[in-house]
């Protein structure tokens, strides 16, 4: 097996991976607990988040995320403390000061835009983007994540053609866990394939096993660099599983089998990153025990420091509601 | 008379008008085999099929698109938009379309359809999961907007909304849709579109308001009423078009009108009441014309302590009251 | 050649892109005049309209069209009388009373619906109509048109994609005459037929010479049946040209050359026609002659008619907003 | 100073701006070499090429989406609308993208934009090239709207707009492109937003309007000027934020306001002023607040006898003047 990329670098993808699903686990804890109010799940879409995030320049590319990319926001560099002081609704909250829900990003010194909640609205901000770095000259590229559902709205669509017909540097990833809340794939579009989408709308599309974090990031690199040479923008399929119901609000029993879940379990992402990184002799089962540990503490540091990190004030929501009173404008 | 919750009269009123035209379907994101993601519409998939409770693309616009287009082929669509936040993707087809189909067409099209949708905060949904978008369609002439207060009315109001044959837009508060229980009669009625209802008699001042509001500002009511303010509340019930008759005759009685609603105050509802008022029934007011809203800010935040900063209550109602009768 | 039509028939078709091009060409003349205020031209689309109109049962099938449809119009039975009464905004106008703009149709008679200005809005209504139309399990089938540019709206994306998901009858025409006022194809899409747009939302496309009547009819009857047939949607795109400027507001010198007109000039859909109709000796220049005298006569029968009928009274603006109010509710 | 029309002012400040801040874009529908359908960008593609006056796919949702990407990335966009009546594909974004994108990163990212449409009736241009759509707008916190009444204002409020930090609407009254004319500085300078201008001093009553019901105020002005009435005319030239203290002050002065614009009434932009005065100001007020407004229908119909209907004209307004400062 030919290694993509070094060692070290391959360890470092599954830690990420490992601490996002324990992080998340501890997520689904705390809202049992009654200490969060909501939580929305990353778990199954660690390996295509962390196959993305490591194909581009991180902190220099461009990121225009959705809420199921904590993978991918903690590859770029949000920390646990932070990601629970958002959870929590907490002062400090980088990507909102606790005014918007959780798993809502945002991180400006990672180049990561703020999204909102309204699905697909992110899609013409990235091309947007990368309209302003092709009129610049500039060699960035422009990463930017929907659920295959959101590719129904016109949102979508829109915002996709810009980038075709302007051939700008952007990935439009869709990950593909074959629900949308309730709907499957089947009610929701007419072909087999999300990244079928993109032969309508003149790019590239590419399908791709989105539990095998190489294979997500082989084609992600390909993507990124075509996108950086001004070869235009593509579209790529990350085929997921959504293990846990769509959010803490949800009970997925009532639209999808249990032996669907179990049968999607068997290819866990962090199973299959672990297996091919044991195979590749790169991670043994003693260092999985080191990182499972060190994924431990930094979790209970995590929600120590976000339980005990106070609420904002609040007066505080009275701001800002115009750039002149924003802090950072 | 069983008293059941806000959104049980909604499903109810949905099953039983499914049931008696069948020219009746629903369509939205997850309102099938899910039943909604608050359970409004739970079981009906399972009591009408497929063909009668639709579960659509993840996309607002041809949702009610769709539902424009089956309506003008003599259907009776009712439309969910899963949250009000999300309604804004199909403003064109709400506000250049359906609205104006009638007129358009000199009357030959017209757009018998329901687009129900829940709204407000007060439940940790943050900026997205908590707006009030009622200012926007209560603009608009060739619609008709609606907000029910209580599970009565909520019932004979969406049965009217499915039965006339405009579109009307259903916004329903989410708070209340467990928290809000009250007798229903049990089978058919109805309760008229553009009548307002006086859910309390007084005489001291007038508090206008609908939805959870109004729920709000019945418990203020009590709570000054120990204090020994008289408040006759307004419920609006319709937003557009809206009863005149009933808001001049509660201001002759009282000289003093407090308006309230949870959208931000500017440019909000509200305005257009105190603006009414302030032309039709100048001589009858005592007062400065008040009004109660949500804070000028984009929406409700979600933290919580940014969240009750945000959100209108009972206690700021009644201190609102207090000194308006003290005026 | 093997005639797909009774002569008869191919004859009324001819008879009917005439009438349409001499009205067309009628109220060039009446706006340049200051006798109407507004025009928007169907001159080289006439061939692509009356293929899509015999190819569906009339005044059965519903339509959802768009402002350049007049031949289609007409061989729904719109009258010129008529046609005179919505450009002059005279009582009587069937479509909407002298309310909206000439070329906003709408022939209740003829199950033609409203349709506005926004570009594309209809494309989700024809969908609505199918779905209508498969509930009740009934064999209708709904004709929408568009021209290109506005394919790139949400809007045609979303009603299309609903049709595909639930394989309504609906056939999804796209006018392409290669333009948008200004904007050409290759900036509104990156795609080099518009019918492409078709392979990404899983229904069959298929680009035709939209110049060539009987071929648009031949393409368009298989997807009619298809449709009847419960096979489900299909986009066609008919290449067109437009010959005129966009509308009697547009100056059409800064964004093409007139070399360009003059070429597809040559491809006028009516001599193309004309030629078929001599060549299978259904047409003769006497029958041509004879039928343009009457097409004369036609027009200015239906200038004199509108010249001569009243306008609405200004009240009448005041309804109806509210179907309470409407005559026909 | 020389003369120019309206549209010239506002292609100038276009032009000027392109020319002083490279960072500007213009991003639109035919505004390339077609110079835009009213002419608005005219020369400007060939003066500053492809990259910097772009000609959009026909899609409104994403040129306001595109615009929004290109300001946080640090560009300054200049989105045009072709008619304000195709605005609302584009509601989504505004609304919930542009207008919250400041406060939900708690400021750490902003949307300097600029968001052009010609709005108004009263050039045959039927129900959807007629639209006034600024009252949905001044209801959303975070944007600002602006409306110009002439040459001057416009060339130096757009470039205020342009240079704001927010994304800002800028509606353009098309009836007066041409038709109005006046003088305008040349050379840079800016007229600065949320800022009133009373164009006409006078005590017996305040007239509010903005951009083309300005206009016609104006004349109508004049009318009764001759009949002895004094009207004190206060363009708003910004709706949001609107100048609180000008309007207070001048109704201080005369007790009495008519407030003018042509969108309908119901819900219309109007409702905010009367319902902030007749809170604020209401000891100062002698008469009822009136409004003069569009009516209640859909939109402008296009054939003539209706359009007029429809219409304000400074005749409406003078008759409306009369009663007022009768009352
Ligand atoms: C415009 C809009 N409509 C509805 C919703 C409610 N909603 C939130 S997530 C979701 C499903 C998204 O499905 P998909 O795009 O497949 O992403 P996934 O959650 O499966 O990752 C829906 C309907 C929304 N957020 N935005
Ligand atoms: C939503 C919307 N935006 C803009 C316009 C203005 N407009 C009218 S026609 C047109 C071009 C349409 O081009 P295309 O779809 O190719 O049709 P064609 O006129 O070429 O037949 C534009 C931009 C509109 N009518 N609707
Ligand atoms: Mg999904
Ligand atoms: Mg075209």
């Amino acid at each position: 097996m030919v290694l993509p990329l070094p060692e070290e670098t391959l360890l470092e993808m599954y830690w990420t991976m490992l601490l996002s699903r324990r992080l998340d686990e501890r997520a689904w804890v705390l809202h049992r607990q009654g200490k969060i109010a909501f939580h929305i799940s990353a778990i199954g879409h660690e390996a295509a988040q962390i196959g993305a995030a490591y194909a581009i320049r991180r902190g220099y590319d461009w990121v225009a995320p959705y809420y199921r990319d904590l993978t991918l926001m903690l590859a770029l560099g949000y920390t646990p403390r932070e990601f629970m002081l958002s959870l929590m609704g907490k002062k400090g909250d980088p990507c909102s000061g606790g005014r918007q829900m959780p798993n809502h990003w945002s991180l400006k010194r990672a180049n990561v835009i703020s999204h909102s909640s309204p699905v697909a609205t992110q899609t013409s901000h990235a091309a947007g983007i990368g309209l302003a770095i092709k009129l610049r000259g500039e060699d960035k590229v422009v990463l930017t994540t929907v659920g295959e559902g959101s590719t129904s709205q016109g949102e979508w669509y829109e915002g996709v053609n810009w980038a075709a017909v302007h051939k700008l540097p952007v990935v439009f990833i869709i990950a593909n866990n074959l629900y949308a809340i309730s709907v499957r794939q089947e009610q929701q579009m007419a072909v087999a394939n999300a990244a079928d989408k993109a032969l309508g709308l003149g790019l590239p599309g590419v399908s791709v096993d989105g539990m095998d974090f190489l294979a997500v990031y082989e084609v992600m690199k390909e993507a990124v660099e075509r996108a950086r040479n001004g070869g235009g923008p593509t579209v790529v399929e990350a085929k997921v599983y959504r293990i846990t119901p769509h959010s803490s609000d949800d009970d997925d029993r009532s639209y999808r089998s249990r032996e669907e879940v179990e049968q999607f379990k068997r290819r866990d992402p962090l199973l299959i990153a672990r297996q091919k990184l044991e195979r590749a002799g790169i991670l043994t089962a003693q260092r999985v025990e080191e990182l499972e540990q060190r994924a431990k503490e930094t979790v209970e540091d995590a929600v120590r420091f976000g339980e005990s990190a106070p609420y904002p004030s609040p007066e505080e929501a009275a701001f800002p509601v115009y750039a002149e009173d924003a802090r950072y404008a | 008379m069983p008293e059941i919750t806000l959104i049980e009269a909604i499903r109810q009123a949905m099953d039983e008008e499914l049931a008696r035209d069948e020219r009746v379907v629903i369509i939205g994101e997850d309102v099938g085999k899910r039943g909604g993601v608050f359970r409004a519409t739970q079981g009906l998939y399972e009591k009408y099929g497929p063909q009668r409770v639709i579960d659509s693309p993840l996309a607002e616009l041809s949702i009610v698109g769709v539902g424009i287009g089956a309506a003008l082929y003599g259907m009776r669509p009712i439309c969910e938009i899963q949250f009000a936040d999300f309604i804004y993707p199909a403003f064109n087809q709400i506000v250049n379309e359906a609205a104006k189909m009638c007129y358009r067409s000199n009357g030959e099209w017209t757009v018998p359809m329901v687009i129900r949708a829940p709204y407000g905060g007060g439940i940790g949904g943050g900026l997205y999961h908590s707006q009030s978008v009622e200012a926007f369609f209560a603009h608009v002439p060739g619609l008709k907007v609606v907000i029910p207060s209580n599970p009565a009315d909520a019932k004979g109001l969406l049965k009217s909304a499915v039965r006339d044959p405009n579109p009307v837009l259903f916004f329903e508060p989410k708070k209340g849709y467990r928290l809000i229980r009250g007798e229903v009669p049990e089978g058919d009625y109805t309760v008229p579109l553009g009548k307002a209802k006086i859910s309390r008699q007084g005489a001291d001042l007038t508090v206008v308001s609908y939805g959870m509001t109004h729920y709000y500002a019945l418990k203020a009511a009590q709570v000054v009423a120990a204090e020994g303010i008289e408040t006759e509340i307004i419920d609006l019930r319709t937003l557009l078009p809206f009863d005149k008759e009933t808001l001049l005759q509660s201001v002759k009685k009282t000289g003093k009108v407090l308006i309230v609603h949870e959208d931000n105050l500017t440019g909000g509802y509200g305005a257009e009441i105190a603006a009414f008022l302030a032309e039709h029934a100048f001589t009858d007011l005592d007062a400065p014309i008040r009004r109660l809203a949500g804070p000028d800010v984009p929406a409700v935040p979600f933290s919580h302590p940014m969240q009750d900063w945000f959100m209108p209550n009972a206690e700021k109602i009644a201190t609102a009251i207090r000194e308006l009768a003290a005026f």
